[in-house]
């Protein structure tokens, strides 16, 4: 029993850290229309300044600031914020696949520096962490993944309702409006790349603290962190879950982690012994599975967004393949 | 072609009836873990192999009397996914040991968040980053961490070692772009120009691109005299055939991890003629064919591939280690791993006698000294291994030993490079 | 220099015919299909099998014509295997992709489409095994065509740029010189009024599949005979098939086959910049510079 | 007998782009053959919807629609053609990537006919598109396009032609002569249906007109009484008729 607890409190633990990047995405697609293709890239980037303000000494490498964890926390955020400034003046003109592929870029751009900057980022061998705030306080383990969790959804209520009290004023009607309709928005007086380029980069401060805390709380972080699944991961995440809401967002990544993970327990515990070795492949086949079902039964999430823009009215002539055509034969 | 199908089938086949041998008054069951990567090619074997070592270890008898199940889960290579799939494993389980993972960049964050915390032995047949050494050097794993995968200090000495006897003044390098790569061919670079022979180009092989031939370009430029390559199989395959249909010279010196079927038969071994390879050693005793021997009456193949003799002993060593354990705690696994890895002990190979003689040594409180597939490990106070080492060569049957090189030769050799 | 623009050249001949099936799917149908380089895959591994059938039935198919990698068992299987595969990719169409086109963002087709191509992966490495293989193990052997500077050029390097090619061209006079040609690009401009002008969506839709997944399918084969195979070989290609196909802009035959060389070039080129470590980011960096320069890709206008 | 029934028969219309929305509410019309008829209608009336719901393009949800009897409700759009039924839409009419002679191309693939003899018929009626043959859709100008849209739709000799709005944004000189232009496809036997907010001209070479409001039927009647109603005249045709006492 204690051992079912001691796993869901860890298991809940990364989910609240995951939700915590999917709600920076939900403001940045889900609120603002914006295709990042690289959340990884602020991900990272958030994990990995957070270690090197925070961590210790490394032998002969760049780092060893051993700033107190908040302050590292910040600054890791912080650089995600930077980085996506720069990103952000360069790509948010873009439009949609063109902006998923240019900031997919960055992110590859990102972990090849870091695998190979050995100097400044460890390389492919990463980078230890340093103890976890307040571990050496709170000896024992257990309470300890208790505490931890506790931050970790502390820090998730704070950027829910701080996400929840920016969509619902104006600024975030204004967000929707652009994400509709840019030229009408433009044509209210409102400047859409400046106030896209500002949720983009509050987004990516948030998956920048996401990525802070998955650093604190694995004491290393590695270019392996940083692979495209994550991005990949994140998105599932929200588009299960229900792109736009941002309830519909914490409840995707807890199904969709939840079924990630579990799909590897299930099959672990019923396939048969001389199957075991083909589990990894079969697991993959079964996240497959979960997801296009998933998203055949629910195309628009658990979630879905509650509309408060009114749409215009059917796909005419607006080059949008719709079933239209081949509904009156079927 | 068909390889493919024919490993499915066979190692089903053949797994499957090693399985339907009837547990010997086995009424109980031990768990173990083992977070590996099986959904990627080189991650399977290792998986396979360790599988094979808990059902040598079951047909001797299991540990203390019970049989040994193997809970294995994928790692996907993604840390978190390794990370959940281990904290299960331990907290789900209740396994007190865990063998895995393979790459650092996942073994790390379970070491640290996982079996540490909850007191597991975890044992790694693979992982090769320096990390682990300066976290064990802190105190910070409480001796619960292990590793069987040499040190990159000796098998990147043993390189240049071999390079110098073969005269090779003008090396190319090729080596895969993770921790251990980066690893060896630096340690690699600096020992060939430290014994004054010239590296003209030293080229990381990121996997999974779509073409090597611009990277083999740039060392083919430079003409060099012979190519290191610290490359896993899949993607040495490529660069090395590319290498050769480029007229690139067949004069060859390659890491452990090359030392497989696969790779022989897709480059062809008309082409490895000049080849030689380095390996952490087997024992120099006749008996000593102990993991060899038995991988070949299993697979009907030579163990090929990196990291298969660590995964067969890094699960052997465990399984030992429980068997010598007073308790079936991590803490007193971990603890007991010396008396398995003693070299005063009585030496013990891994076969059916060996294990059972090894049992009744142990039930008596004396001490043993496993000889594994990567020679008498032993483990220093870091959870680190140092080995002897072999070089080979490729031949119609795998690979054949064609120079030993003990712990002292290559001691010796690295105080050389020093001075 | 010229071996880089050279092998840019024939590595971008291959990313470029699997770019022009994934922009004419990403054009005619508006998503992003993840699961289009598990159709290189498919094919090749469709060719590989028929290949060993092949041979087996009839041995002196096997032989190697000239001195290329290639038998006219490969050509035979290639083309059943281009069919088989577009085929499989209609088959996908309607098991789920048809299902959510008319109630689904085009995102939840993107990220189902990453579904599908996680599914076909394992599939592939459940049937095949994880193990890379190749048609030949034979090597076949470079000629130096010039020592100063250094140009090495293997035959089945001129032959697969002549097959690419030759596909590409193919498929331009499909859509230049064909009323067929004319309603794949009616409906990709204005599937409405395609309609009305009395052109079927569902048959377009399939033609579509079927043209993707068979130029799929030449490429994996290609792809296949200049590197080997891998059940992973969809996963290590997507992302600079994509690439291409953005880079030339959304829907263009002619911009997804530049976009092919541009990629194939600047990995070509790349190691000549910086350290080999970072060839990764390459493409992605002369994608980023093409994007500031072009919003909409070389040949792409805006929507 | 053509003129027995009336060849084309909207019946009760309930359509609209959502299912549960209709726009139009249980319109009924018919065009005989041969007849141009003008619908007209203040904005959002569902003038173009009406159209587009008989060309099968939005969802019907109540209602008939036969064409000589046969009924047209729930054919794929791009299956009336063989009906004899042709509509050119109000905007992107034509393919703007393809040259004339493919957009023709294009159209002709649903002929019975011999496409190339149809293609041929076309550039000799409308010499203006000879001229412009291999110039790109895009290329044309407005007119040019309207006259292109209005030679695919003829090229399958439909026997009756739905215009959605063809001079929108036309010069009031191109207007005209796309006016002209349906006044003579009209003589040859095609029956039109138009749909028009440039009403006053419309009307003037129509047999007959409908007037839609709010998706119903407002009133109908020979184009001429329609034009001289003064009621019609002062809420629909934007004040009274120019040279009227």
């Amino acid at each position: 029993m204690i051992g079912f607890v001691s796993y869901l409190v860890f298991f809940l633990t990364i989910t609240a850290i995951l939700a915590i990047a999917v709600l920076g995405l939900n403001l940045q697609w889900g609120n603002a229309g914006i295709f990042n293709g690289g959340v990884v890239a602020f991900f990272g980037t958030g994990a990995y300044i957070m270690i090197i303000l925070g961590g210790p000494e490394r032998g002969g490498e760049f780092g060893g600031f051993g700033l107190p964890w908040p302050l590292a926390l910040a600054g890791g955020a912080a650089a995600a914020g930077l980085l996506a400034i720069l990103v952000g003046l360069a790509t948010t003109r873009l439009r949609h696949d063109y902006l998923a592929i240019a900031t997919f870029g960055i992110a590859i751009a990102i972990e090849a520096f870091v695998r190979n900057a050995t100097y400044l980022t460890g390389g492919a061998k990463g980078i230890r962490g340093f103890e976890r705030p307040l571990e050496a306080l709170i000896d024992n383990p257990f309470l300890y993944s208790l505490f931890f969790l506790a931050l970790a959804v502390v820090l998730l209520i704070i950027v829910y309702a701080g996400l929840s009290r920016l969509v619902s004023s104006p600024y975030g009607r204004l967000l929707r409006a652009i994400r509709e309709d840019e030229t009408a928005a433009r044509s209210l007086g409102k400047n859409p790349a400046r106030v896209r380029l500002e949720a983009f980069v509050i987004g990516a401060v948030i998956m920048g603290l996401a990525g802070g805390l998955y650093a604190t709380f694995y004491a290393f972080i590695s270019p392996q962190d940083l692979a495209p699944i994550l991005t990949f991961q994140i998105w599932a995440m929200l588009i299960v879950g229900g792109a736009g809401n941002n309830l519909g967002a914490m409840l995707g990544t807890f199904v969709v982690w939840g079924c990630w993970v579990a799909s590897g327990y299930v099959l672990s515990s019923l396939a048969p012994q001389e199957l075991q070795l083909y589990a990894g492949t079969l697991q993959y086949i079964l996240i497959g599975l979960i997801i296009v079902v998933t998203l055949l039964i629910r195309p628009r999430g658990l979630l879905p967004e509650r509309l408060q823009v009114t749409k215009r009215p059917g796909p005419q002539n607006t080059g949008v393949i719709s079933n239209a055509g081949e509904q009156y034969q079927s | 072609m068909h390889s493919g199908l024919k490993t499915l089938i066979g190692a089903t086949v053949v797994t499957a009836g090693l399985w339907a041998i009837p547990a010997m008054a086995q009424d109980c069951t031990t768990k173990i873990g083992a977070v590996l990567p099986t959904s990627v090619d080189w991650g399977r074997p290792i998986a396979e192999t360790a599988a094979f070592a808990v059902d040598l270890f079951n047909v001797a008898g299991g540990v203390k009397g019970c049989k040994v199940e193997m809970i294995l889960r994928d790692t996907q290579t993604d840390p978190k996914v390794g990370v959940d799939a281990a904290k299960a494993l331990v907290d789900l389980e209740k396994v007190p040991v865990l063998l895995g993972a393979v790459s650092s960049g996942v073994s790390m964050p379970i070491l640290t968040s996982v079996t540490v915390p909850s007191k597991v032995m975890q044992m790694s047949c693979c992982s090769s980053s320096t990390a682990f050494t300066a976290v064990a050097s802190e105190g910070k794993t409480d001796g619960l961490w292990f590793r069987t995968f040499a040190t990159t200090r000796n098998q990147s000495a043993v390189a240049a070692l071999l390079i110098k006897e073969r005269g090779y003044k003008n090396v190319a390098i090729f080596y895969k772009n993770d921790d251990w790569g980066q690893d060896i061919g630096k340690l690699v670079k600096a020992d060939l120009e430290s014994m004054g022979v010239t590296v003209p180009a030293s080229i990381a092989i990121t996997d999974g691109q779509s073409s090597y031939r611009s990277e083999v370009t740039e060392a083919l430029k430079s003409q060099p005299e012979a190519i290191y390559m610290a490359l896993y199989p899949a993607e040495g395959a490529l660069v090395t055939r590319e290498w050769i249909s480029l007229g690139g010279t067949q004069k060859m010196v390659v890491a452990n991890s090359l030392k497989s079927d696969e790779y022989r038969d897709s480059v062809g071994l008309q082409y490895l003629g000049e080849t030689v390879g380095h390996d952490s050693a087997q024992p120099r005793t006749d008996s000593a064919r102990g993991f060899v021997e038995l991988y070949k009456e299993q697979f009907n193949a030579e163990p090929s591939g990196p990291g298969l003799p660590n995964s067969f002993d890094a699960a052997m060593i465990a399984m030992l280690a429980m068997e010598a354990a007073p308790d079936a705690s991590g803490p007193s696994i971990a603890a007991s791993v010396a008396k398995v890895t003693d070299p005063a002990g009585e030496p013990i190979f891994p076969n059916a006698e060996g294990l059972k003689k090894a049992k009744e040594l142990l039930g008596a409180g004396k001490t043993i000294s496993y000889q594994g597939g990567t020679g008498p490990v032993k483990f220093d106070t870091n959870g680190d291994v140092s080995a002897p080492a072999v070089a080979w060569k490729f031949d119609e049957s795998g690979t054949q030993e064609v120079q030993y090189f003990t712990l002292d030769e290559v001691d010796a050799f690295i105080s050389s490079l020093e001075n | 220099m010229i071996q880089a623009l050279f092998d840019g050249v024939l590595v971008g001949s291959i990313l470029s015919l699997g770019a022009i099936g994934l922009t004419l799917v990403m054009h005619i149908l508006r998503f992003a299909n993840f699961s289009h380089a598990e159709l290189l895959s498919v094919g090749a591994y469709c060719a590989l099998t028929f290949d060993a059938v092949l041979s087996g039935i009839a041995p002196p198919l096997a032989n190697l014509i000239g001195p290329f990698s290639m038998s006219a068992a490969l050509a035979l299987s290639t083309l059943a295997a281009a069919i088989l595969t577009g085929f499989t990719a209609v088959l996908i169409d309607r098991l789920v992709f048809r299902r959510l086109r008319d109630t689904a963002g085009p995102l939840t087709m993107v990220f189902a489409s990453f579904g599908v191509a996680l599914i076909m992966r394992n599939l592939i490495a459940l049937v095949f095994g994880l193990r890379t293989e190749r048609f030949t193990d034979a090597i076949s052997f470079a000629t130096m065509v010039s020592s100063d500077p250094l140009l090495l050029i293997k035959p089945d390097q001129v032959a697969i740029l002549l097959i690419a090619v030759a596909a590409m061209a193919a498929l331009h006079l499909l859509l230049t010189r064909t009323t067929l040609g004319f309603a794949l690009r009616a409906v990709a401009e204005n599937p409405t009024l395609a309609q009305v002008n009395g052109i079927a969506l569902p048959s377009m839709i399939r033609l579509t599949w079927i043209i993707g997944g068979g130029l799929a399918a030449i490429a994996g084969v290609l792809y296949g005979i200049d590197n080997q195979l891998s059940p992973v070989m969809g996963r290590d290609l997507v992302l600079s098939l994509f690439a291409a196909a953005i880079v030339g802009g959304l829907g263009s035959v002619t911009g997804a086959m530049l976009g092919g060389f541009i990629v194939g070039l600047a990995s070509s080129f790349a190691i000549l910049l910086l350290p080999a470590g970072y060839k990764p980011a390459i493409p992605f960096l002369v994608i980023l510079a093409t994007l500031y320069i072009r919003p909409n890709g070389l040949f792409g206008e805006a929507r | 007998m053509p003129d027995a029934a009336p060849f084309l028969n909207v019946s009760d219309f309930t359509a609209g782009y959502k299912r549960g929305l209709p726009i139009l509410h249980g319109v009924s019309m018919h065009v005989n053959s041969g007849e141009i008829v003008t619908v007209i209608g203040p904005n959002g009336a569902g003038k173009s919807t009406l159209i587009k719901a008989i060309a099968g393009l939005v969802i019907v949800e109540g209602g008939a629609i036969t064409l000589e009897a046969r009924n047209l409700l729930g054919i794929a759009p791009d299956r009336l053609g063989r009906f004899g039924l042709s509509y050119v839409p109000q905007t992107a009419n034509i393919f703007t990537t393809l040259s004339v002679s493919q957009n023709l191309a294009l159209a002709a693939r649903r002929c019975r006919a011999a496409p190339e003899t149809r293609i041929a018929a076309m550039l000799d009626l409308f010499p203006a598109l000879a001229e412009r043959r291999s110039v790109r859709g895009g290329g044309l100008s407005g007119g040019q396009r309207q006259v292109l849209a209005i030679a695919m739709a003829l090229i399958a000799e439909p026997r009756i032609i739905l215009m959605d709005e063809p001079t929108a944004g036309l010069s009031p000189k191109a207007s005209q002569d796309v006016l002209e232009l349906i006044g003579k496809i009209a003589g040859d036997g095609v029956s039109v249906l138009l749909v028009e907010q440039n009403a006053r001209m419309a009307l003037g070479i129509s047999d007959r007109a409908y007037i839609l409001a709010d998706g119903q039927n407002q009133m109908d009647g020979p184009a001429g009484d329609i034009l001289d109603d003064p009621a019609v005249a002062e809420i629909y045709l934007g004040g009274r008729r120019k040279g009227a006492a």
